[in-house]
């Protein structure tokens, strides 16, 4: 399985993050396949602009399955008891417009969270590795899979930038 | 900004890792009068919710007072911190999680109120819309029903937003502490890498919870306004209701953050990070609440004495010049006369400026909402019916260990993750200054 | 096998068995064998009488089967019987016809009282320890005969005194048989509702001591002299239904009604005009009104009498016009003359009087005037006028009169201290006497008392043997309204449900008695029970003419017990059979009062409570709890005053005050009443029980406690209304439960602003 | 044809003696609650006669006016209950349905009339008081909250005695306890849905009035304000 290996470099300032991550790409490695691990977000360097989510158009999606939920529960047992109260009628769209509101907001909500988790990869396990370091401050920049041929480039160009990780 | 990324971490991990032996005093205090609030709710569950000091014709008292209170409490932090994080407003990074830890106690706190103020509190679950055999449900016409929904989105959506820039700070205390604490903050991390990926993520996520959060919040406080405005009693009967509640809670939910962030400051020695700055752009928001609030409440008393309608003309007057008048200037005093010029002029605006006018407006607005239920519960429109209210000390002891449970609940909090926000105020060192 | 004789079996075997399942069986009851057959689930409708107030009506009691712990032979268990559920008014019953005021409902509340006396008792220490212990009836029944024996055979018969509340039927009749076979003195009536002013003054101008009837269903114009002949006087429901036709029964003729008082009572709170003419001058008011329809002829068909020459004569007189007497009432002579014409205007027009203006030291003097100026409005015996039921003469009437003056005169005269024996019957002087005629302390000189008393009141509580009768629901009854009715009615009823505790019918306790003396005594009471005697006399009435019972005297009696008694279903009003044609124009007589109008500024008017009435129905928590309808107190007593008098002593609603009168003094919280007069006040009787069943006692304060003893001129009885009092601020609140928030509707809130 | 149950209260007859009151508490087991909760206005009571007075001595007057649940077509109670423990009867009455109680006294708010009356604690009858019970009408436990019925159990005994004998209700029958005992026949009780029941000719009358009508509700209980004196002819 040592093709599968992954190999990483404990960067520890930001420029040898970017040294490593060119690195990386003049190894002809794509930018996707390269992960960068650090303990705060680094918005502004290149390899941060990763292409656009479809994170807002699925809380869309679950805002409307969390609204129509909504509506259907109010209205259909509304429905179902027709129980007349206070002169209104048996549905009462008014007021069924805000529970179905709030549980649009609610299937956005919990759309958001699952998105989140799913494509974040929390949660369900994940086998990258890590070193405590990283919480001190420190960048790890690598790849998490990569031929034993191309790992030994890599581990070349990344012993000048910082500590080698396997 | 002096601090460096090192520094930012050792101050506020501080407190987590090596918490003050100080506080356990003071933890014990409050556990113990929370423990006797509880102790006075058991004892009203168990003798009856007549030994509450509600009567005919005021059946709400302290309980709903506390409830309107709390959740408006409540809009302190997922609102502020929602709005400035869209408007990235640099100085939100230190203080958006106390806001939100606010949010998400004082929701629970002021969920738990309906539930106290129940006849039969063990069959409060008949609110829920569950399948069952007789096939009965609640019915969606009553504003107690979207408060029943509106809490419970506002309360998942808060949690949520509290926890998401939780997790890489969760990460970090993981990767500083051992034992079972490794154990359980690994738990809360979620397996937290922190890859430029996963951090894409969670901005994304927290930019959309951001948008998502504030019409949620605008609506809770807009269906507990509700609870009154939907009745026919007069001066509950009114439009201005959504608006001057929420503006209301968002008023004291400032003022609780404020409050909040001045004993964090100096129990947890964060001088460096809630800076005077802080303190004097919350300020600012706290003056133009307070504006918007008299301006509501001038709003509203001017309609009533103008349109002069018998029984909102008796409550009117039951409030300015009745027996409640005492409290009706205490609250305008608290709310606007003594906030307005602390916070107006500059030189006033200082930490103790703005912490003594938040004080003042915790106070005024906790009358607000008494003076809002209490008197026009008292004369509705047969006066034959008309009636008094008084709080038995079942009432003031749950209302005061509320306030002690939330102190105890937040101090708690901060010994148990960082209070600020590790990984965004790092990420703000390195954010061009604008 | 009968379903009787199933139960029995099933009592045997099943007795208890649903206990032993339970953990802790804290008392294991026997289970009795029903005496009576029931439909579990079906009310029934059984007809009674209520005997709460004098004026009789008649009751259906609601009957459904339930499980009581009772009292059989000495052993408690459980019983399972048909139980009394509700007290509505029977339909048939001339008086109320199916109506019933909230105190006759709550006589439930009698029966089921938690405070009754269960069983016979001895007092066990001294005298008022209120220490007694329980005993079987066979010992007590025998100490009373050993003591009655005992008087007897030293020709001592005369010093037993018996004293009664107020008497109806054949209770009565069955008492005075007993007296007189003892050789003992008549029975002697304390009933503090009775109105012996007003009986006295009928005897003067009518030849009659009977309460008077109104026809008010056919009145246009109805003037009440303090009568509160809507709430609690003379036949309140026979009255209220009459007023309710008056105003709103005939279309287009809605009559009018004046009331004259200085403290708004419940009926007064009813009238198209309210009249505060000072205390005590309503007598001369009326004498006003009088003197402008004579002297300006406005008379259609005055009554007719001999006198009427004299009398007229006399009316005319300067003494008693409008504005001779405009200073004398506060009325200004205006008002009275368009009163008189109006009066006059609107035939059949009704004067009432009871209440405050008979209880002044002038009440005779007032009652007079009344009846004379019905007489001058021509409404004696005229429909839409005044009359006597027809029932009132045939067994009431002739001893009522007076009696409650006799307990006054035995009292004073030293009746009771002589007394031997003194037996008590449903009544309690000791309450409601004033404590400067020491009733109390007069009593306990008595060496013998036995009580009949349901309850452990003030009087009861000094007995040595209380010999305690069932509860009203569990007697016969009967009764002959003395008014309310222009019908001839006797009301008769089976008790309505079987006894609960190990009590025993006073009538049926009396015969005992006499059997067990024996010799003249037995032999003049020859009943075995009071149902007995009750079978024997109806007898003589079924056979009376008018009667008619065509289908033998079983049938009548059937129907009878039926219906709830019999009536003729003729109305007849008419004039009394001898008018005192000789009466004269009564001579004014001023009031008088006790204490200086400069220490004592305030004129001192107790009244009968809507609830309580005298106080015998303080016990009831229903009653204690049914707000006043003026004042919408409940559970307490209170002193009313005019707000501006409480704003010059700088008394606020709910102070507590200290209310002194010469003779004692009292405390109880104030009440602002917008419908009294400045130099008045008022407070309910009723409250201030030492000792009367967990509801009442120790609640509130008694009013008699500050009363004068007064006596009414000529007539002797207590003027209560004539006590003069100072008040004053204790500086601490009282307790005050109101159930009304505001005066006001329109709410002085104008002012506010 | 289905009932529409209605009363008309006549204010010119009532007196304000209080008999309603009582009939309404010995038939529907309206508890009492002694002096401590009555000082808290805690009374059971479900019908109860206001009094206002007008003017001041030596002019003062007098309005008694009983109130209970007026039975709203468009009653503020109902629709703000969680639970539909207050909702809509077929014939009309806001029916009160005790088990489904929760307890939150949203209703007794919403009631502009404030006829709503809460247990506070527990109903206690001191033995053997409790023997006075009916049993056809349930005793309220705590913490949910009661009001008039229209005497629902009388009604319905009505409807089935007409059903069983096979036949309509007359006028007259049913008849809650309180108009019952009225004595100045004040209280009338009917079939609005009968326009010549004696009911709706009084609903018709030209003194009556809803009371709080600017509200509303659409009570179905007309008051017949109290006339004045000017001759008798008026």
């Amino acid at each position: 399985m040592s093709s599968a290996r992954g190999i990483f470099v404990l960067c520890s300032e930001p420029d040898r993050t970017e040294r490593a991550v060119n690195a990386l790409l003049s190894a002809g490695l794509p930018m996707s396949d390269i992960i960068v691990i650090s303990s705060e977000p680094l918005e502004r360097y290149r390899f941060a602009e990763l292409k656009k989510v479809r994170m807002p158009w699925l809380v869309v999606c679950g805002a409307v399955l969390g609204g129509m939920g909504g509506f259907l529960l109010t209205s259909l047992t509304q429905k179902g008891l027709a129980i007349r109260t206070g002169g209104m009628p048996v549905l009462t769209l008014w007021t069924d417009g805000i529970v179905t509101y709030e549980l649009t907001m609610l299937g956005a909500i919990l759309t958001t969270i699952v998105v989140f988790l799913v494509t974040a990869r929390l949660v369900f396990r994940n086998h990258l590795p890590y070193d405590p370091q990283v919480s001190q401050g420190k960048v790890m920049v690598g790849i998490a899979s990569a031929p034993d041929a191309l790992r030994d480039k890599i581990a070349e160009m990344f012993k000048a930038i910082g500590e080698i990780r396997e | 900004m002096a601090q460096t990324a090192e520094q930012i971490q050792r101050d506020l991990l501080r407190p987590v890792l090596d918490p003050s032996r100080r506080a356990k005093p003071v933890i014990a205090g409050l556990a113990l009068l929370v423990l006797a609030g509880f102790s006075a709710w058991m004892y009203q569950m168990y003798t009856g919710i007549g030994v509450a000091g509600i009567r005919r014709p005021v059946f709400w008292g302290f309980y709903i007072t506390n409830f309107v209170f709390w959740i408006g409490i409540s809009h302190a932090g997922t609102l502020i911190s929602a709005i400035l994080r869209l408007s990235n407003a640099t100085w939100r990074r230190p203080i958006t999680r106390c806001a939100e830890v606010i949010t998400v106690f004082a929701l629970l706190i002021g969920a738990m109120f309906p539930l106290i103020h129940l006849g039969r509190p063990w069959l409060a679950f008949w609110l829920a819309p569950y399948p069952n055999q007789r096939g009965l449900w609640p019915n969606y016409r009553s504003p107690l029903l979207w408060d029943f929904f509106a809490i419970n989105t506002y309360l998942i959506g808060s949690l949520i937003f509290l926890l998401l820039p939780l997790i890489p700070d969760c990460a970090l205390l993981r990767d500083n502490v051992t034992g079972w604490r490794n154990k359980l903050y690994s738990l809360l991390s979620l397996g937290w890498r922190g890859t430029q990926k996963q951090w894409h993520r969670l901005e994304a996520a927290m930019h959309i919870m951001a948008i998502l959060i504030i019409p949620v919040a605008v609506s809770v406080h807009t269906i507990v306004s509700w609870d009154f405005a939907m009745t026919p009693v007069p001066m509950w009967h009114s439009t201005i209701f959504a608006p001057y509640f929420v503006a209301g809670a968002i008023f004291s939910g400032i003022a609780a953050l404020i409050i909040a962030m001045v004993f964090l400051r100096s129990s947890l020695h964060l001088e460096e990070y809630l800076r005077p700055e802080c303190f004097d752009n919350l300020g600012k928001l706290l003056l133009v609440m307070s504006l918007l609030w008299f301006y509501f409440l001038f709003a509203e008393r001017l309609t009533t004495w103008y349109g002069n309608a018998r029984p909102e003309i008796a409550v009117f007057w039951l409030t300015q010049r009745g027996p409640y008048r005492h409290l009706f200037w205490v609250m305008v005093g608290c709310n606007f006369v003594l906030p307005f010029p602390l916070l107006a002029i500059k030189k006033l605006r200082t930490i103790a400026g703005t912490f003594l006018a938040s004080v003042a407006v915790v106070i005024g607005m906790w009358i607000e909402r008494y003076l809002i239920i209490v008197p026009s519960l008292s004369h509705k429109f047969l006066p034959y019916a008309w009636g008094t209210y008084r709080p038995t000390w079942v009432e003031i002891t749950i209302t005061a260990a509320t306030f002690c449970g939330m102190a105890l609940l937040y101090l708690l909090f901060s010994e148990v993750v960082p209070v600020v926000s590790i990984w965004e105020l790092k990420a703000g060192l390195r954010e061009p200054v604008r | 096998m009968e379903r009787r004789d199933f139960l029995k079996f099933g009592v045997l075997t099943g007795a208890t068995a649903t206990l032993t399942a339970c953990e802790k069986p804290v008392q294991q009851l026997v289970r009795f064998v029903p005496e009576e057959d029931f439909v579990p689930g079906v009310a029934t409708w059984k007809p009674s009488l209520c005997t709460l107030c004098p004026a009789g009506c008649g009751v259906t009691v609601r009957i459904m089967d339930g499980e009581a712990e009772v009292v059989r032979n000495g052993q408690r268990g459980i019983l399972k019987m048909g139980l009394a559920k509700k007290l509505e008014g029977n339909a048939r019953h001339p008086v109320n016809r199916g109506k019933l005021c909230a105190r006759g409902q709550a006589g439930l509340q009698v029966t089921y009282h938690p405070d009754r006396v269960s069983g016979p008792l001895k007092r066990s220490s001294s005298r008022g320890s209120g220490d007694f212990q329980e005993i079987g009836w066979p010992e007590a029944l025998s100490e009373v005969v050993t003591k009655l024996a005992e008087l007897r055979s030293q020709q001592q018969a005369d010093s037993i005194r018996f004293v009664t509340g107020e008497m109806r039927g054949h209770r009565r009749e069955l008492i005075n048989q007993f007296l007189a076979s003892l050789g003992a003195p008549a029975a002697v009536q304390f009933a503090p509702l009775d109105e012996p002013v007003l009986r006295r003054a009928n005897v003067l101008a009518f030849g009659r001591a009977a309460m008077p009837s109104f026809d008010l269903e056919r009145a246009n114009y109805v003037i009440s002299f303090g009568a509160d002949f809507l709430g609690t006087w003379n036949s309140p429901v026979a009255q209220s239904i009459g007023y309710g036709e008056m105003r709103r029964g005939r279309p287009g003729n809605r009559g009018k009604f004046v009331q004259v008082e200085q403290r708004m009572s419940q009926t007064g709170a009813n009238a198209d005009e309210w009249v505060p003419s000072s205390p005590g001058s309503e007598g001369l008011l009326a004498l006003g009104l009088a003197h402008v329809i004579v002297k300006e002829g406005l008379r259609s068909n005055p009554t007719e009498i001999n006198s009427s020459r004299e009398v007229e004569e006399k009316l005319k007189d300067e003494t008693y016009s409008p504005t001779q007497i405009a200073t004398r009432t506060g009325i200004s002579a205006n008002r009275i003359e368009r009163l008189a014409r109006e009066m006059a205007a609107h035939p059949p027009s009704i004067a009432v009087i009871g209440g405050t203006p008979l209880a002044q030291t002038n009440g005779l003097f007032n009652a007079l005037a009344v009846n004379l100026l019905n007489m001058v409005l021509g409404s004696i015996g005229s429909p839409g006028g005044m009359f006597f039921a027809p029932g009132a003469s045939t067994v009431k009437e002739a001893s009522s009169a007076n009696q409650s003056v006799d307990f006054v005169a035995q009292v004073l005269s030293g009746g009771l201290e002589n007394a031997e024996v003194l037996f008590l019957d449903n009544t309690n002087p000791v309450f409601a006497m004033p404590p400067s005629w020491q009733v109390s302390q007069k009593m306990k000189r008595t060496p013998f008392i036995v009580s009949f008393g349901r309850f452990m009141d003030e009087t009861s509580v000094l007995a040595d043997l209380i010999l305690p009768d069932h509860s009203p629901l569990e007697s016969w009854l009967d009764d002959v309204p003395e008014s309310g009715t222009s019908e001839a009615v006797f009301t008769l009823a089976a008790p309505a449900m079987r006894p609960l505790h190990n009590t025993r019918a006073m009538p049926d306790v009396l015969l005992e008695i006499a059997h067990s003396l024996g010799g003249s005594v037995s032999e003049a009471l020859p009943w075995k029970t009071f149902e007995e005697m009750l079978q024997a006399s109806y007898r003589e009435l079924a056979r009376a003419e008018r009667c008619h019972p065509t289908d033998g005297f079983e049938k009548f009696w059937g129907r009878m017990l039926e219906q709830g008694g019999w009536w003729d279903g003729q109305c007849q009003i008419h004039s009394p059979e001898s008018p005192a044609l000789e009466f004269q124009a009564p001579e004014f007589v001023p009031p008088r009062f006790d204490g200086s109008e400069q220490e004592f500024p305030f004129y001192f008017q107790p009244y009968v409570a809507e609830a309580f009435l005298d106080g015998s129905l303080a016990h009831l928590p229903w009653m204690q709890e049914l707000p006043d309808a003026l004042s919408t107190v409940m559970w307490g007593s209170w002193l009313e005053l005019n707000p501006k008098t409480a704003e010059k002593l700088q008394i606020q609603q709910g102070d507590l005050i200290q209310v002194r009168s010469r003779h004692g003094s009292l405390e109880t919280p104030a009440v602002l009443n917008p419908a009294i007069a400045f130099d008045v006040v008022a407070m309910p009787m009723g409250q201030g029980h030492a000792q009367f069943g967990r509801y009442a006692a120790q609640r509130g304060a008694n009013p008699m406690s500050v009363v004068a003893p007064l006596q009414v001129e000529q007539v002797g009885s207590l003027a209560w209304a004539a006590t003069r009092v100072s008040l004053s601020r204790t500086g601490r609140k009282g307790r005050l439960s109101l159930a009304s928030g505001a005066l006001y509707e329109q709410e002085k809130e104008l002012e506010l602003r | 044809m289905s009932h529409c149950w209605g009363m008309a209260v006549d204010l010119d007859r009532c007196t304000g003696c209080g008999a309603c009151v009582i009939a309404c508490q010995a038939e529907n087991n309206v508890p009492t609650v002694g002096e401590e909760a009555a000082q808290k206005s805690r009374t059971m009571h479900w019908i109860r006669i206001e009094r206002y007075y007008e003017g001041e001595f030596p002019n003062p007057r007098v309005r008694f006016r009983p109130v209970l649940c007026q039975q709203c077509d468009n009653a503020p109670c109902e629709p703000v209950c969680p639970t539909y423990a207050s909702y809509h009867t077929s014939e009309g009455l806001n029916g009160q349905v005790y088990n489904r109680c929760i307890g939150t006294r949203y209703c007794a708010n919403a009631c502009p009339y404030t006829v709503r009356t809460f247990n506070f604690f527990n109903p206690v009858w001191d033995k053997p008081l409790h023997l006075q019970l009916n049993p056809e009408v349930s005793v309220r436990q705590i913490g949910v909250m009661e009001k008039c019925t229209f005497c629902i159990q009388r009604i319905k005994a009505s409807e089935i005695q007409a059903k069983a004998e096979n036949r309509a209700l007359r006028e007259g029958e049913p008849v809650p306890a309180c108009v019952q005992s009225c004595p100045p026949k004040a209280l009338v009780f009917g079939d609005l849905n009968d326009p010549d029941s004696e009911v709706s000719r009084l609903a018709r009358s030209p003194r009556g009035a809803k009371l709080l009508s600017e509200l509303g509700t659409q009570p179905k209980i007309t008051y017949l304000q109290r006339d004045s004196w000017d001759g008798p002819n008026s």
